[in-house]
């Protein structure tokens, strides 16, 4: 097989459009799986069983069933009788995923910030609340921050899927120029290393954000 | 709701659905092979095996998995390398889970209190009898929580092995769709084995879980 | 792999196996259709045992550039930009694009109603293509993975238009009864569907076009179209 | 601010006890304690590993929820059982504002800068401006020595250092009483020396204050009064002077031969 | 076993420590340290925080790798710069299994009982039989008073019981030296003196010992030489008695009022 990346040359402004579609998605995916996740962890470790139990149970069911599965049927199965955008579908599919993998990391480490910390500020006369937004809140999302990166790594990767219910991103972009030109593998080799690049921005700066708040831990 | 329609085609997704726990099974089983290679590759004092063993771990989790399926697949066979399609479908899932499960395990083992090692080293033990003796019990019980919640990834990860004409759960409910214009119902079955598969494994985790905390008191 | 390995094994053919009538799978999980069909009726002209598979879309073109199957009988349009990486056989049906609106649309008549609608079509299919390189900023383009996908999309309203393939959407609105219609909005591309198998070999090639000429000559040909498509219906 | 709030005369205890009872479980913790603490006073509990000090400690501040008996502050009741959810949510947070605790293990925010972690309170509880907040905040690291480690992370700090703050944290509402427990247990001991300073100087400015201490040479000299606790109940209270040369009870005499050999 | 255990004779020094250096990047913590302990001698050494007392105690152990000087170990050398890979390894487990340590936080390891605490090391490194081991770990549980909790897992344990089963554990391998490194710094004061006691009986056995400690009564109670360290050098070694009464030197002498005092 021999290789010819002139195609890709052609068709490399609409990858570029593709991957901004991409990380579009991912950043209000990630603002979204973040403090959804944090919100959730807070209710099922300081709610009562009743109000956290049906979360709970909502987020499982998007921790178990592949993501794609998800957006068909919030595309299609729903279509029936609701209408929602794609890219809502996809962003609403993939926050919701990750919130619940975000969501269990949120509880390990608010359970982790130590109850010294809880009492001290209650000592102080804070209340329970602003305890919670002052206090546990700030040092879980610190101590929170390696295991969250990986997660944002992978749901990057995961915009991909988004492509199967033709949201414009990396992928389907390649799909749409691999269709015409029949150069599958140029084009699956390019979007690898485009990804890689992203990747490799987003490592440095999770290393980056660990070293900055190194001394707050 | 069709529910002939369901009862009708649950066979075929089941059967379907066999494959998906075949490749995931396989995919676990010799991943977490790998992944040890790799963790005992960063141990080693001569540096350009550690950078080959993070470059690996940083190359395949920083490119997407159904790329990887798509090069080796049906790009082996130019250079000579031609598998079939379920054979592929385990040997890339066990070479991709297993970068992610050599940081589960590395970063289980460094949870440790390194006092634990100086203290077993401090009464004569090895290196090696410390790691299996004193590390290794402590170490499991979260190993196989990290290692538990990719076996779960691995199980969702599978529906993407359809790319290389693995006829999998995914693609059996879409071919399925194609053929019945009947969405909701088959998306409905789908997800529900998968539950029930997912739901599976975890129930294993928590026996293999409360396994590992028995072994630990020895 | 060329015909003397192939007659040594068998012959690998790939569809997409979500695109009914001319592949997909039955209720019993069968893969069938127009296109499995004429992949058997020509290798037993051709003396070879076959194998029909299926694989997603975005898959076969990889599968056919790196060699994993034989041929594609899988309903794929021969465009010259993709006679540059594969070779295509003579056309073994005729497929036209066309257009396809709710029954109850009626402001859909010409290409100039197309403005400021939203149009399907399949992605990775010359549809798509023609909707892409034609839309200019006139209407907005929305793609689907596959037919069934697409026509969903049309009767629940994500899109006002659809473009598509006639036959296989002709057969699918009797089969299921589906609410939408043709229109005729004037010259839309006919694209030749082929059978499309890799470069240089000639004998593969001449070999499959012989066997095609076979059973479009002695009724093969008109049967299976009979069974899939309609009682005497010409698609040639 | 609450009405109870005015009953600020003179005369009123700061701190009083009355019959406190406490139990975790099927375990007694606390059987009965009284003690009361005027103004400018400082009391020393001292007492066997278990005995309940820091139980007590806590109860007065309501980290812990009593059974029996009833706490005030300057008249006011602390566990106020008329008062439900919200309502006594602010009671107590206003309560808490009062008095200032210094725990075992710091216990300083480690995601804040020193100069945040006393100023935190203030600017969040009683709105006071970033500005006038720094200048407070200053005022009282000044005061425990460590005014060049404003802008240092908790994390930066040697133990004894971290407890400096943690005194500060605690005055930064102004407080009127402050709770020690063991502040000094977690130190290394050259690092004792420094905290114990601190809180001689809040002696000498006649701060009221309920001491937790294994120190049995500070207890003596800093304290108005102390009090030996064994089981759950005061075995013995007196002076200082008295409870550590020649105490009545065998017990409070036993305890202290030992540390007195340590 | 090796040949150069053969060199046990009556008196060759049990431990030499023969100017010994050692840093941590840039920081130079041991600056040439001389010591020799005599079978059956227990040495002290104190000093202020950060002097590199634990350095020097995991340097014996070769949890610390030094830099230039040397360490014997009944005339044996500890790092032996010769060996490599393997070889160093064999010789170093070896070496260890004669030297006892007790850390500060204990270490013991939580996923064993208190009697496979004690009896893991000679099952697994000299193959001792399960009932033998049993009946050899009871017999050091006994000696630290600890018999009825062998099967308590370490969780369960007091800081006091925790420090007596982790000196039950250094003993199991019958080492010629123990290395206590702050044994009882970690435990609540009144859990002190249980450890102490259980140090008291090794020395009159005439175990020799090198101890670390914060607590000057006790290093002068029962060590037969001390040592007083700052910023990684010998400041003053002498008899314990002249060490705590009238040190020659004026460092030693600040350090020590200091102490006394608090
Ligand atoms: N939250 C709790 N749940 C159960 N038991 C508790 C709890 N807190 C304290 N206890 C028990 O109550 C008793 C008294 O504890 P407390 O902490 O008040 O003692 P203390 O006098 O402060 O001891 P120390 O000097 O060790 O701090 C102890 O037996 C302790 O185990
Ligand atoms: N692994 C290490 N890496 C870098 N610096 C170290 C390390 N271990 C110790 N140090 C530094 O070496 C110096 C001496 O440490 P050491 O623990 O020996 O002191 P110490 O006398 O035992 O003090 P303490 O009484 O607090 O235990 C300290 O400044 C310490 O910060
Ligand atoms: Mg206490
Ligand atoms: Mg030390």
């Amino acid at each position: 097989m021999e290789f010819d990346f002139t195609p890709v040359i052609t068709y490399f402004p609409t990858l570029l459009q593709g991957l901004g579609v991409g990380l579009l998605v991912a950043l209000v995916v990630a603002f979204m799986s973040i403090v959804g996740g944090l919100l959730v962890a807070v209710i099922s470790v300081y709610v009562n069983k009743v109000v956290s139990w049906p979360l709970r149970f909502f987020i499982w069911l998007f921790m178990t069933t592949p993501l794609l599965l998800q957006l068909y049927f919030l595309y299609f199965g729903l279509g029936e009788w609701i209408l929602i955008p794609a890219i809502l579908v996809g962003i609403l599919g993939l926050g919701f995923h990750y919130m619940a993998y975000n969501a269990d990391i949120f509880i390990a480490t608010i359970k982790a910030v130590s109850g010294g910390q809880y009492e001290a500020s209650r000592s102080l006369g804070f209340g329970h609340i602003a305890t919670i937004f002052y206090i546990i809140v700030p040092q879980a999302l610190i101590r929170s921050i390696p295991q969250l990166g990986n997660n944002m790594i992978l749901m990057v990767k995961d915009t991909s899927v988004l492509s199967a219910i033709g949201v414009a991103e990396l992928v389907y972009a390649s799909q749409y120029a691999i269709s015409v030109t029949f150069r599958p593998f140029e084009f699956f080799i390019v979007i690898a290393v485009m990804y890689y690049v992203v990747n490799i921005f987003m490592e440095l700066g999770q290393a980056w954000l660990e070293r900055m708040t190194a001394y707050r831990r | 709701m069709d529910f002939n329609l369901m009862v009708e085609i649950s066979p075929l997704l089941i059967k379907a659905a066999w494959i998906t726990i075949d490749i995931s099974v396989r995919s676990l089983f010799f991943g977490f092979f790998v992944a040890c290679g790799l963790v005992f590759l960063q141990s080693f004092r001569f540096a350009p095996i550690r950078w080959f063993a993070r470059g690996y771990i940083s190359v395949i989790r920083g490119t997407p998995y159904f790329v990887q399926l798509l090069l080796v697949f049906y790009g082996g066979p130019s250079i000579g390398f031609r598998l079939d399609p379920i054979t592929c479908g385990v040997f890339v899932g066990a070479f991709n889970i297993g970068a992610y499960m050599s940081e589960a395990i590395r970063g289980s083992i460094e949870s440790v209190d390194s006092g634990q090692a100086e203290a077993a080293r401090s009464l004569g033990f090895g290196r090696a009898q410390t790691l299996v003796s004193i590390v290794l019990p402590q170490a499991a019980a979260l190993m196989i929580r990290s290692v538990g919640v990719l076996a779960i990834v691995v199980v969702k990860n599978s529906s993407l092995v359809s790319i290389i004409s693995v006829v999998e759960l995914t693609y059996q409910a879409q071919r399925l769709i194609g053929s019945t214009y009947k969405p909701l119902e088959i998306f409905t079955l789908t997800a529900l084995i998968y539950i029930i598969i997912v739901y599976a494994v975890m129930g294993i985790i928590e026996l293999a879980y409360r396994r590992a905390m028995r072994y630990t008191t020895l | 792999r060329d015909l003397n390995e192939i007659r040594d094994d068998v012959l690998q053919v790939v569809n997409s196996g979500a695109y009914p009538p001319f592949s997909f799978v039955d209720t019993q999980g069968n893969l069938v259709g127009f296109d499995v069909d004429i992949a058997e009726a020509l290798a037993e002209k051709m003396g070879v045992k076959v194998n029909v598979q299926s694989s997603p879309w975005n898959g076969i073109i990889a599968a056919m550039v790196g060699g994993r199957f034989d041929a594609c009988i899988c309903s794929m349009s021969d465009t010259e930009e993709r006679r540059q990486a594969v070779t295509f056989t003579d056309s073994y049906y005729s497929a036209g694009l066309a257009v396809w609106v709710q029954d109850s649309t009626n402001d859909v008549n010409s290409m100039d109603d197309f403005a400021g609608k939203r149009v399907g079509s399949t992605l990775g299919e010359t549809g798509n293509q023609w909707a892409v390189e034609n839309a200019d900023g006139n209407w907005s383009n929305q793609t689907f993975q596959g037919l069934p996908d697409m026509m969903n999309g049309l009767t629940t309203g994500r899109i006002d238009i659809m473009i598509a393939d006639d036959v296989p959407v002709m057969v699918a609105i009797r089969e299921n009864d589906t609410k939408i219609k043709m229109i005729d909005v004037g010259d839309l591309p006919r694209f030749p569907a082929a059978i499309s198998i890799q470069k240089n070999q000639p004998e593969l090639l001449a070999a499959l076009n012989v066997a095609l000429a076979e059973i479009k000559a002695d009724g093969t040909y008109q049967a299976i179209v009979d069974k899939w498509i309609g009682e005497g219906a010409n698609i040639e | 601010m609450s009405t109870e709030n005015q009953t600020d005369t003179p005369d009123t205890p700061m701190v009083e006890i009355r019959d406190v009872y406490k139990r975790f479980g099927d375990l007694e913790v606390l059987k009965g304690i009284n003690l009361t603490v005027n103004r400018g006073k400082i009391i020393s509990i001292i007492g066997p590993s278990g005995s309940g000090k820091s139980t007590l400690l806590r109860s007065v501040n309501h980290l812990e929820v009593i059974e029996k008996g009833s706490i005030f502050l300057e008249g006011v009741q602390v566990n106020r059982p008329d008062l439900k959810g919200l309502a006594f949510e602010r009671h107590i947070n206003h309560i808490r504002q009062n008095m200032g605790m210094v725990f075992q293990h710091f216990n300083l925010f480690p995601h804040l800068s020193t100069i945040d972690n006393v100023t935190l309170a203030p600017r969040k509880l009683k709105g006071m401006e970033a500005k006038a907040a720094r200048e407070w905040g200053m005022e009282l690291l000044n005061r425990v020595g460590l005014a060049e480690k404003a802008d240092v992370f908790p994390n930066w700090l040697s133990g004894g250092q971290k407890q400096r703050v943690a005194i500060a944290r605690a005055l930064a509402m102004k407080p009127k009483v402050m709770l020690f427990d063991e502040a000094t247990s977690a130190l290394d001991p050259e690092l004792v020396e420094e905290v114990n300073l601190v809180m001689r100087s809040l002696a000498e400015e006649h701060m009221t204050m309920l001491i937790v201490t294994h120190e049995m040479g500070f207890a003596r000299d800093v304290s108005d009064w102390a009090m030996f606790m064994d089981g759950g109940v005061v075995v013995e209270e007196c002076a200082p002077q008295k409870l550590f040369s020649n105490p009545d009870q065998e017990r409070t005499r036993n305890f202290l031969k030992k540390h007195l050999q340590g």
